[in-house]
C-alpha cells in the first residue's frame, strides 16, 4: 500500500538530498498517534491521575521527539520524499493520503511539536481545576493530530482534511466555555468564517485537480513548473481560491475577523492555535504552493501581496486602541501574519517562513505570558492591571524578551525575520509596499511597548494580590524565550543561511532571491522604525503621562472610534450578509415552503375535495346512491312482509319445499 | 299369474298396512312395531328379490338395532305411552294428505310410464359376489362411510352427553 | 314378474312418510317416518337391481349404504333431540321456532 | 457448505435477504401480543440473519467484476406480460443493500425500549420488518415491475407508522380551513404524494415495455436502451415521468414538501428510516433505470436536474435556518443533502455518480443518527421546539456529545462520511460528461459550495441552540434520562461507520467504481 513517490522530479530539486530513509517511513506514526492518544484520553482519561493530560503529553513529546530527529536529518543530510496510500479510486482519480517529509514540513512539524509540548505543560497547571479538563486535552490532542494531518499532506485532498479538522478543532477549543453564548459564537463565528474561506479552497482544489488530472501535489506542481498548458490556463482563477483558502486561515483582512474574537478560548489555545499553528496553514499552504504561484500565477501572488499588506497595517492599527491583553496580541497576530502573506506575496519564500518560524515561537510565548498574567489577576482588560512587574518577574522578563522580538530589535528573532522580509520587498521593488511595511513595523513596536506598559508598569487597579505562576507555566515560557532569542541565528544572511537551506530542501524547487548580506536601507528602516515605536509608547504613556490614561493622549476620535468597531467589518457583516442570510432569506424560504408551495399542494387537496364533494352529493349520494338505497329499502319492506312465512316451524317449511317440489314435477311433466 | 306374484301382492299389501299404521296411530309404541312390521315384510320382499343380504341387513341392522334405538329415544323423551290424541298436528293433517297423496300420484304416473319391465330373479346367493364388489369397487365409498358412521356415532355420544354446562342437575 | 306393483307399493310407502313427517308432533315419531322414506328407497333400489339384471349389484351396494347412513341418522337425530328435550322438557317439534325471524 | 454456498450465488441468497423479513413478519403476527419480549427477540434475530445473509452475499460478491449483475437469477413470474422475478446485485446496489439490513437491525435494537405510543411492538416490529423487505427487494430487482412492486411496498408500512404512531399536535396548514393532526396531514401527503410520482413512473415503465421489445428487464432494457432504441418525443416523455416518480422520492426541489412533514411527524424509527433507506430508493432509481436505459435524454435533462439539484441545497439548507423545529431542521438538511447526491448524479460522469453513491450511503448513516437522536430527544424533552432547549450536553452528555458529532459529520467534516459526497459531487459538477452546458454545472458547483457554508450555519447554530449554554429553568431539576443502551448500541456503530467511511471511503467506492465506470462507458461512452 505505501508507494514511495519516486517519479524523475528529483532532476531540478535541490542538489543534496536524501529520502530521509526509515524515520521519513515512519513518520505516519506522529500523524495518527495523537488520534490515538485522543480516543485513549476519551475513554480511559479521566480516571487517570493527571485526568488524561499525561496521555496527551506522552504523545506530544513523543511527536516533539521524532520531529526532533527528523529535524536533526534534515539539517545534516536534506530529506524530501513523500508516501501514498490508496484509500480508493473514484473515476479515474486516486484517492490518496500519504505523508510528505521533506524540508518544509519538517520545519512545521518541529514548530508544532516543540509549541505543542510546551503549551501542554503551561496548560496542564493552567487549566487545573478548569471545567472539561480531560476534554481539553482531548481537543488539543485531537488539534496536534490535525495539523500534522495538514503540514504531512502530500495531496491536496489530504491537506483540504487536515485543514477543516483543524478548524473543527479549533471551534471545539474556542467555545471551551460554551456556558457562555458569546464564547460559543466566537467558536462559531470562528468556524463560519474560515468555512467561507474554505469554500475558494475545496473549488481551488477541485479546478486544480480536474486540470492536471491528479491530487497529488508534488504532481501539480511538476506540471505547473514544466509550463503545462492546462494548468496554465487556470492558474490565475485557481491561485486566488486558493489564497482565499489561505484568507481563512491565516486571518488576513477581510476574512480575519474571526481570529479575535477566538480569544474566548483558554489562553493556551490562543498559544498554540491562534498564534503558532494553525493561523500559519495559510502561510504553510502559500509555501507548499509556492513553485505554482512562482510560476505560472504570479499574477495571484500581486494579490497575495496587496492583502498582506493591507492586513500587516490594518490588523496593527486595531491593536493600539484594545483594552483587551489576548486581544492586541491577537490583532498583532493578523499582523504578523500579514507579514508573512506579504513576503509570500513579493516572492520571498524563505523571508516568510522564516517569519513563521520566529513569530511561532515568540507569540506563543507572549500569549502564554498573557495567560499567566491572566492567570494571575483574573482579568483579560490591560485597564485592570498594572504594575505587575514586581509581582510577577519571571513572566514580565519572558514578557519583555517576547515583546523586544516582535518589536524586531537585534539580536531577538523577530529582527532577524522581518528584516528579510523589508529586504524582500525593497528588492523587488515595492517601494509603497515598503513604507507601508516599516509604518507598520513601527505599529508593531508602539502596541506592544503600550500593552507592557499598562500591564507591569504603573500602579496595580485591579482586585486582590496576583501573584508569579506556578513553575509549570513558567518554565515553557523561558524555554520559549530562549527560542525568542535565539530562533533568528539561523538564518542571517552572509553569515550563516542554513534555515534557508532547511525549507528549500524539497521535491520541487524553489528559485528566489538570496541575498549575499544584509540590505542595510531596509535594515536601519526597520530598526528605526521599531524604536521609533518603542521610543513614542514610552513617551506617551510614561513620561507625559501614566499607563491609566495614556489613551487620552493619542485619542484622535473619528480615527478612534473607527479602530474601535474595527473597521465596522464585522457590523457589515452581520448587516449585510448574515443577517439577511439568517432572517431574511431563510424566513423568506421557509415561508414561500409553508405558505406557497404547502398552500399550492395543499390546495390541490381542496379542489380533489371540493370536486369530490359534488361528486359525493350530486352523483353518488344524490344519483347511484338513491338509487341503491332505494332498493335497499323496498328489500327491506317486502322482506318484513315476507319473513311471516318464516314461522321457525321445520314442519312448514318442509311443506313449502314439497309444495315447490310437486308444483315443479307437475309443471316438467306438463312440458314433456 | 304364479303363486309368487300372488305371494308377493300379499307381502306388499301388508308392507303398505304397516306402513300406514306408523304413520296414522296414535300410540308411540304402535308406531315403533308398525315399523318393526314394515321392515320384517320389507326383509321379506328383499328375499324374495333374491336381495337376501340386504335383507338380513334389515332384520339386524333396523330391527336389531335402530328399532331399539327408537324405542329408548321414546322413552327417554318421556313420550307419553299410550293412546294419545296430541300425538298429530290436526291442523296439518289435510295439506299432508293433499301434499302427499300427489308425490304419489307423480311418483305412480312417472313409474307407471317408464318402469314396465320384467323383474329377472337369479338362481343362487348373490352375498358372495357382493362382498367382492364391496371389498373391490367399492372399497373407498365402504371404508368412507364406515369413517360417517364412526364420526356420527361419536357426534351423537358428544351431542347426547349430560353436560354441566348447559344443563341442571335435576332437569334431568 | 312386474316391477310396478313394487314400485308403486315404494312410492306409496314414501307419501306415508311424508305425510308422518308433516303431521307427526314428536320428533321422534318424524325420524320414524323418515326411516319409512329410507325403506321405500331401499325397496326401490333393490327392485332396480333386479329388474336392471346388474351383474355389479349397484342397486343392492347402495341400499346398504343408506341402511348404514341411516343408522347414523338416527344415532345423530336422537342425541338432538335428546339435547333438545334436555334443554326444552319437551320432544314437540313445534315448539322449536328459533329459526323464525 | 460449498453446495449451500453455490445454491446462494444462484439467486437464493438475495432472494432470502429480500423475503426473510417479510415471512418474519408474518410468523411474528402469530405470536399473541402479550410475548412482547418474544416478538421482540424474534424480529431482532431476523434482522439479524438477514443482515447476516446480506453480508455473506456481500462475501460471494465478486468485485472484480463488479459492473456486472450477480448473484440472481430469473424465473417466469407474470408469464402473459413477460414480467420475470428478476433478480441480481452489482457493485451499485450491493452497498445501499447492505446498508438498508444495517439500519434495519439497529432500527429494531431502538424499538426493543423506545417504543412510540400507542406502544404495540406487534405492529411496530412487523411493519419494520415488511418495511425491509419493499427496501432490500428494490434494491435487487432488475424487472421493471417486481422493482415497481417493492418500490410501492415501502409506502404501507411508512404510511401506517406515520399514521399511527406520529406527531399528534394539532397544527393549521396553509390553504387549509380546519386544523388538522400533524400525523394525518403528514402521512396522507407523503403517501398521495409519493403515490403520485409513482403512478407516472409506471406509466414509463410500460411505455419502455411497448416501445421496447416488450420486456420489463431493466438488463435487457439497458442493451436497448444503450444502442439508442429510445428516442424523440417519446422518450423525452419516459424520461419525464420517470423524473417525475423518482424525484418525488428523493425528493429534490419542488417536489420535495412531503419531506418535512413526514419527518417531522414520523416516530422516530420511522423518521430514520425514511431518511436513510427510503429517499435512497429515488435516487438509486436514477442510477439504475433513468440514466443507462434513457441516456440521451438524460443528457439532455442533465443541466435541468443539476439546477434543481443546486437550488435543493441553497434551499434547502436557508430553510434550515428559518426553523425552530429540530426534526423538521434536520428534514429540510437532507433536502440540501441529497441536493448534492442529484447534483452528482447529474453530472453524469464517473466521478459524479461515484460522489452520488457514497453521498447516498453517508447520508443514509448520518442523517440516520440524527434523526435518531433527535427523535430521542423529543421524546425526552417532549418537545422539539430549539427555543426551548439548551444546554444539552449538561443535561444528556452522551446524547449530547454523540449529536455534536453528527452535526459534524453532517456538515461534511473531511475525515467523516459525509465529506466525500459533497467534496466530490462538486468535483464531478465542475466537470461535466462533454457536451453538457459547462456554464450551469459550474454555476450549480459554486451554488453548492456556498451550500456547504450555509450548511455549516444552521448546523453549528442549532448546537449552539440545543446542545451549548447553560440549560433553561424548565428543564432543572426534572428527571430526564440519557442515552441507554439500546440506544447506545443502535448509534454507535453508526458512529464508527461514519469515521470508518470518513478515512477509508474504498469501503464504498471498491464496489461502485467498477459498476459506476462501466455504466457511464456504455451508457455515455466515456
Amino acid at each position: 500500500m505505501v508507494v514511495n513517490y519516486n517519479i524523475n522530479l528529483l532532476a531540478e530539486a535541490k542538489a543534496s538530498y536524501t529520502d530521509g530513509g526509515i524515520f521519513a517511513e515512519f513518520a505516519w506514526i506522529i500523524v495518527v498517534l495523537p488520534f490515538l492518544a485522543a480516543l485513549l484520553i476519551t475513554f480511559f482519561g479521566k480516571n487517570l491521575p493527571l485526568k488524561g493530560a499525561e496521555i496527551a503529553l506522552g504523545s506530544v513529546f513523543f511527536i516533539f521527539l521524532y520531529s526532533c530527529i527528523l529535524f536533526y536529518l534534515n539539517i545534516t543530510k536534506g530529506v524530501a520524499s513523500e508516501f501514498f496510500v490508496n484509500v480508493g479510486s473514484i473515476g479515474s482519480f486516486e484517492i490518496e493520503f500519504g505523508w510528505v517529509v521533506d524540508g518544509l514540513s519538517i520545519m512545521m512539524y518541529f514548530v508544532v511539536g516543540t509549541v505543542s509540548l510546551l503549551v501542554f505543560i503551561y496548560a496542564i497547571n493552567y487549566m487545573e481545576g478548569e471545567i472539561r479538563y480531560t476534554f481539553f486535552f482531548t481537543s488539543l490532542t485531537l488539534f496536534a493530530g490535525s495539523m500534522l494531518v495538514l503540514v504531512s499532506a502530500p495531496t491536496l485532498l489530504q491537506l483540504l482534511i487536515g485543514w477543516e479538522l483543524v478548524g473543527v478543532c479549533s471551534y471545539l477549543l474556542i467555545g471551551h466555555y460554551w456556558e457562555e453564548k458569546e464564547n460559543s459564537s466566537a467558536a462559531m463565528k470562528a468556524f463560519i468564517t474560515n468555512k467561507v474561506a474554505d469554500v475558494g479552497l475545496m473549488i481551488g482544489i477541485i479546478i486544480l485537480a480536474l486540470t492536471t488530472g491528479t491530487l497529488r501535489i508534488s504532481e501539480i506542481l511538476y506540471q505547473a513548473t514544466h509550463d503545462y498548458e492546462a494548468i496554465k490556463s487556470v492558474a490565475y482563477i485557481a491561485g486566488i481560491l486558493i489564497f482565499i483558502g489561505a484568507m481563512g486561515k491565516s486571518a488576513q483582512f477581510p476574512l480575519h475577523v474571526w481570529l479575535p474574537d477566538a480569544m474566548a478560548g483558554p489562553t493556551p489555545v490562543s498559544a498554540l492555535m491562534h498564534a503558532a499553528t494553525m493561523v500559519t496553514a495559510g502561510v504553510y499552504l502559500l509555501g507548499r504552493l509556492f513553485p505554482f504561484y512562482q510560476g505560472i500565477a504570479h499574477q495571484a501572488l500581486d494579490v497575495v501581496l496587496i492583502f498582506g499588506v493591507i492586513t500587516l497595517f490594518s490588523a496593527g492599527l486595531i491593536a493600539i486602541v484594545q483594552d483587551d491583553l489576548k486581544k492586541v496580541l491577537a490583532y498583532s497576530t493578523v499582523s504578523q501574519l500579514g507579514y508573512m502573506v506579504t513576503a509570500m506575496g513579493s516572492g520571498a519564500y524563505t523571508a516568510g517562513l522564516f517569519h513563521l518560524w520566529t513569530h511561532a515561537f515568540f507569540k506563543a510565548l507572549l500569549f502564554l505570558g498573557a495567560g499567566s498574567v491572566i492567570h494571575a489577576v483574573h482579568t483579560n482588560n490591560m485597564s485592570e492591571m498594572g504594575g505587575l512587574r514586581k509581582e510577577m518577574p519571571r513572566t514580565f522578563m519572558t514578557f519583555i524578551i517576547g515583546t523586544v522580538a516582535l518589536a524586531g530589535l537585534p539580536p531577538l528573532a523577530g529582527f532577524f525575520s522581518k528584516d528579510e522580509i523589508l529586504a524582500s520587498l525593497n528588492h523587488e521593488g515595492h517601494n509603497f509596499f515598503f513604507i507601508i511595511a516599516v509604518a507598520g513595523a513601527f505599529i508593531t513596536a508602539f502596541y506592544m511597548t503600550r500593552a507592557v506598559l499598562l500591564t507591569f508598569y504603573g500602579e496595580y487597579r485591579g482586585h486582590g494580590h496576583p501573584h508569579e505562576s506556578d513553575s509549570m507555566m513558567t518554565t515553557p515560557l523561558m524555554v520559549l524565550a530562549f527560542f525568542a532569542a535565539v530562533a533568528g541565528w539561523v538564518n542571517i544572511p552572509g553569515i550563516y543561511t542554513g534555515f534557508t537551506n532547511w525549507v528549500t530542501t524539497r521535491k520541487n524547487g524553489i528559485i528566489e532571491h538570496h541575498p549575499e548580506s544584509f540590505d542595510y536601507f531596509a535594515l536601519s528602516s526597520g530598526l528605526f522604525a521599531g524604536l521609533a515605536g518603542i521610543g513614542l509608547a514610552y513617551y506617551i504613556y510614561q513620561v507625559i503621562s501614566n499607563p491609566e490614561n495614556g489613551d487620552e493622549k493619542i485619542k484622535f476620535q473619528p480615527v478612534w472610534r473607527v479602530l474601535e468597531n474595527k473597521y465596522y467589518l464585522d457590523d457589515f457583516y452581520f448587516k449585510y450578509i448574515v443577517d439577511p442570510i439568517k432572517i431574511t432569506f431563510a424566513k423568506s424560504v421557509d415561508k414561500f415552503n409553508t405558505e406557497i408551495l404547502d398552500r399550492f399542494i395543499n390546495n390541490f387537496g381542496n379542489v380533489a375535495s371540493f370536486l369530490g364533494r359534488i361528486v359525493y352529493d350530486k352523483l353518488d349520494q344524490g344519483g347511484i346512491d338513491k338509487a341503491l338505497n332505494l332498493t335497499s329499502t323496498g328489500t327491506d319492506t317486502l322482506g318484513s312482509k315476507v319473513k311471516l312465512i318464516q314461522t321457525g316451524k321445520t314442519q312448514q317449511y318442509i311443506m313449502y319445499f314439497l309444495t315447490g317440489v310437486i308444483v315443479i314435477s307437475v309443471l316438467v311433466l306438463l312440458v314433456l | 299369474m304364479e303363486a309368487i306374484d300372488i305371494f308377493s301382492y300379499f307381502l306388499l299389501l301388508g308392507l303398505l298396512l304397516a306402513g300406514a299404521r306408523v304413520v296414522t296411530t296414535s300410540n308411540v309404541i304402535h308406531a315403533a312395531v308398525a315399523l318393526v312390521f314394515t321392515l320384517t315384510i320389507t326383509a321379506v320382499i328383499f328375499l324374495l328379490l333374491a336381495a337376501e343380504f340386504v335383507g338380513l341387513v334389515i332384520v339386524m341392522v333396523y330391527i336389531g338395532a335402530v328399532i331399539v334405538l327408537f324405542l329408548f329415544g321414546i322413552m327417554i323423551t318421556r313420550a307419553p305411552l299410550g293412546e294419545n290424541a296430541e300425538l298429530d298436528n290436526d291442523k296439518n293433517k289435510t295439506i299432508a294428505l293433499l301434499i302427499s297423496f300427489s308425490i304419489f300420484g307423480i311418483f305412480s304416473y312417472i313409474l307407471l310410464n317408464t318402469f314396465d319391465r320384467q323383474i329377472n330373479i337369479t338362481e343362487g346367493t348373490s352375498t358372495e359376489i357382493l362382498g367382492q364388489i364391496l371389498l373391490s369397487r367399492f372399497v373407498y365409498p365402504f371404508e368412507i362411510v364406515s369413517f360417517v358412521l364412526l364420526a356420527a356415532l361419536i357426534g351423537g355420544i358428544t351431542i347426547a352427553r349430560k353436560d354441566n354446562a348447559l344443563v341442571d342437575e335435576d332437569q334431568v | 314378474m312386474s316391477a310396478q306393483p313394487f314400485l308403486i307399493a315404494a312410492a306409496a310407502l314414501f307419501s306415508m312418510g311424508i305425510y308422518g313427517i308433516l303431521v307427526r308432533r314428536n320428533a321422534v315419531m318424524v325420524l320414524l317416518s323418515i326411516e319409512l322414506i329410507l325403506n321405500a328407497v331401499n325397496i326401490n333400489f333393490v327392485v332396480f337391481n333386479q329388474m336392471l339384471s346388474d351383474v355389479l349389484l349397484n342397486g343392492q351396494i347402495f341400499a346398504i349404504f343408506v341402511i348404514t347412513i341411516a343408522a347414523a341418522e338416527v344415532g345423530i337425530g336422537l342425541a338432538i333431540v335428546l339435547m333438545l328435550f334436555r334443554n326444552r322438557q319437551t320432544a314437540n317439534i313445534n315448539e322449536f321456532d328459533l329459526m323464525k325471524w | 457448505m460449498t453446495s449451500i454456498l453455490e445454491t446462494f450465488s444462484n439467486g437464493l441468497g438475495i432472494s432470502l435477504v429480500v423475503f426473510l423479513p417479510l415471512v418474519s413478519a408474518v410468523f411474528i403476527l402469530f405470536i399473541p401480543k402479550k410475548q412482547e419480549f418474544l416478538i421482540k427477540i424474534a424480529t431482532l434475530g431476523s434482522s439479524l440473519v438477514t443482515f447476516g445473509l446480506s453480508l455473506i452475499v456481500a462475501y460471494q460478491f465478486d468485485y472484480d467484476n463488479a459492473h456486472m449483475f450477480q448473484l440472481g437469477n430469473k424465473l417466469t413470474w407474470i408469464e402473459s406480460i413477460n414480467s420475470n422475478y428478476e433478480i441480481g446485485i452489482d457493485g451499485i446496489s450491493l452497498p445501499l443493500l447492505l446498508l438498508s439490513t444495517f439500519i434495519s437491525v439497529l432500527a429494531i435494537i431502538y424499538s426493543f425500549e423506545h417504543l412510540p405510543e400507542p406502544v404495540n411492538p406487534k405492529g411496530m416490529m412487523s411493519l419494520i420488518l415488511i418495511l425491509e423487505t419493499g427496501m432490500n427487494g428494490t434494491f435487487v430487482a432488475l424487472d421493471l415491475i417486481l422493482f415497481f412492486v417493492f418500490f410501492e411496498l415501502v409506502l404501507l408500512p411508512m404510511y401506517f407508522m406515520i399514521g399511527i404512531w406520529g406527531d399528534r399536535t394539532v397544527r393549521s396548514v396553509a390553504g387549509f380551513k380546519n386544523q388538522i393532526e400533524t400525523r394525518l396531514y403528514a402521512s396522507i401527503k407523503f403517501f398521495v404524494f409519493t403515490l403520485f410520482g409513482s403512478a407516472f413512473m409506471l406509466l414509463g415503465f410500460l411505455g419502455l415495455y411497448f416501445r421496447g421489445s416488450k420486456t420489463f428487464s431493466i438488463p435487457e432494457l439497458i442493451e436497448l436502451g444503450t444502442s439508442g432504441a429510445f428516442t424523440g418525443t417519446f422518450a423525452t416523455l419516459v424520461f419525464a415521468v420517470l423524473f417525475l416518480g423518482f424525484a418525488v422520492k428523493v425528493p429534490m426541489w419542488p417536489l420535495h414538501t412531503w419531506l418535512p412533514d413526514a419527518h417531522t411527524a414520523a416516530p422516530t424509527v420511522g423518521s430514520v428510516l425514511l431518511a436513510a433507506i427510503l429517499l435512497k430508493l429515488g435516487s438509486y432509481g436514477f442510477v439504475r433505470i433513468a440514466l443507462p436505459i434513457l441516456p440521451e435524454q438524460a443528457k439532455a435533462w442533465a443541466p435541468a436536474i443539476a439546477i434543481l439539484a443546486a437550488i435543493g441545497i441553497i434551499y434547502g439548507s436557508l430553510a434550515c435556518l428559518a426553523q425552530t423545529d429540530l426534526k423538521r431542521l434536520i428534514a429540510f438538511s437532507s433536502v440540501g443533502h441529497m441536493g448534492f447526491v442529484m447534483l452528482g448524479i447529474s453530472s453524469l460522469t464517473s466521478i459524479g455518480i461515484n460522489a452520488a453513491m457514497i453521498g447516498m450511503v453517508a447520508h443514509g448513516i448520518i442523517t440516520g443518527l440524527l434523526f435518531f437522536i433527535s427523535g430521542s430527544m423529543a421524546h425526552t424533552y417532549h418537545t422539539r421546539d430549539m427555543d426551548r432547549l439548551g444546554g444539552n450536553m449538561k443535561l444528556l452528555p452522551k446524547t449530547g456529545v454523540l449529536l455534536g458529532f453528527t452535526a459534524m459529520a453532517s456538515l461534511g467534516l473531511p475525515g467523516l462520511a459525509g465529506f466525500w459526497g459533497e467534496f466530490m459531487a462538486l468535483l464531478g459538477a465542475y466537470n461535466p460528461l462533454p457536451g453538457l452546458n459547462i456554464t450551469v454545472f459550474r454555476t450549480s458547483m459554486v451554488a453548492g459550495a456556498i451550500g456547504t457554508v450555509l450548511t455549516a450555519g444552521y448546523l453549528l447554530w442549532m448546537l449552539q441552540r440545543v446542545n451549548l449554554g447553560e440549560p433553561k429553568e424548565e428543564w432543572i431539576g426534572q428527571d430526564l434520562h440519557d442515552a441507554d443502551n439500546y440506544e447506545l448500541a443502535a448509534w454507535i456503530p453508526l458512529v464508527i461507520l461514519t469515521v470508518l467511511i470518513g478515512i477509508f471511503p474504498k469501503i464504498i467506492f471498491g464496489s461502485t467504481n467498477d459498476a459506476v465506470i462501466s455504466l457511464v462507458t456504455k451508457a455515455f461512452g466515456g
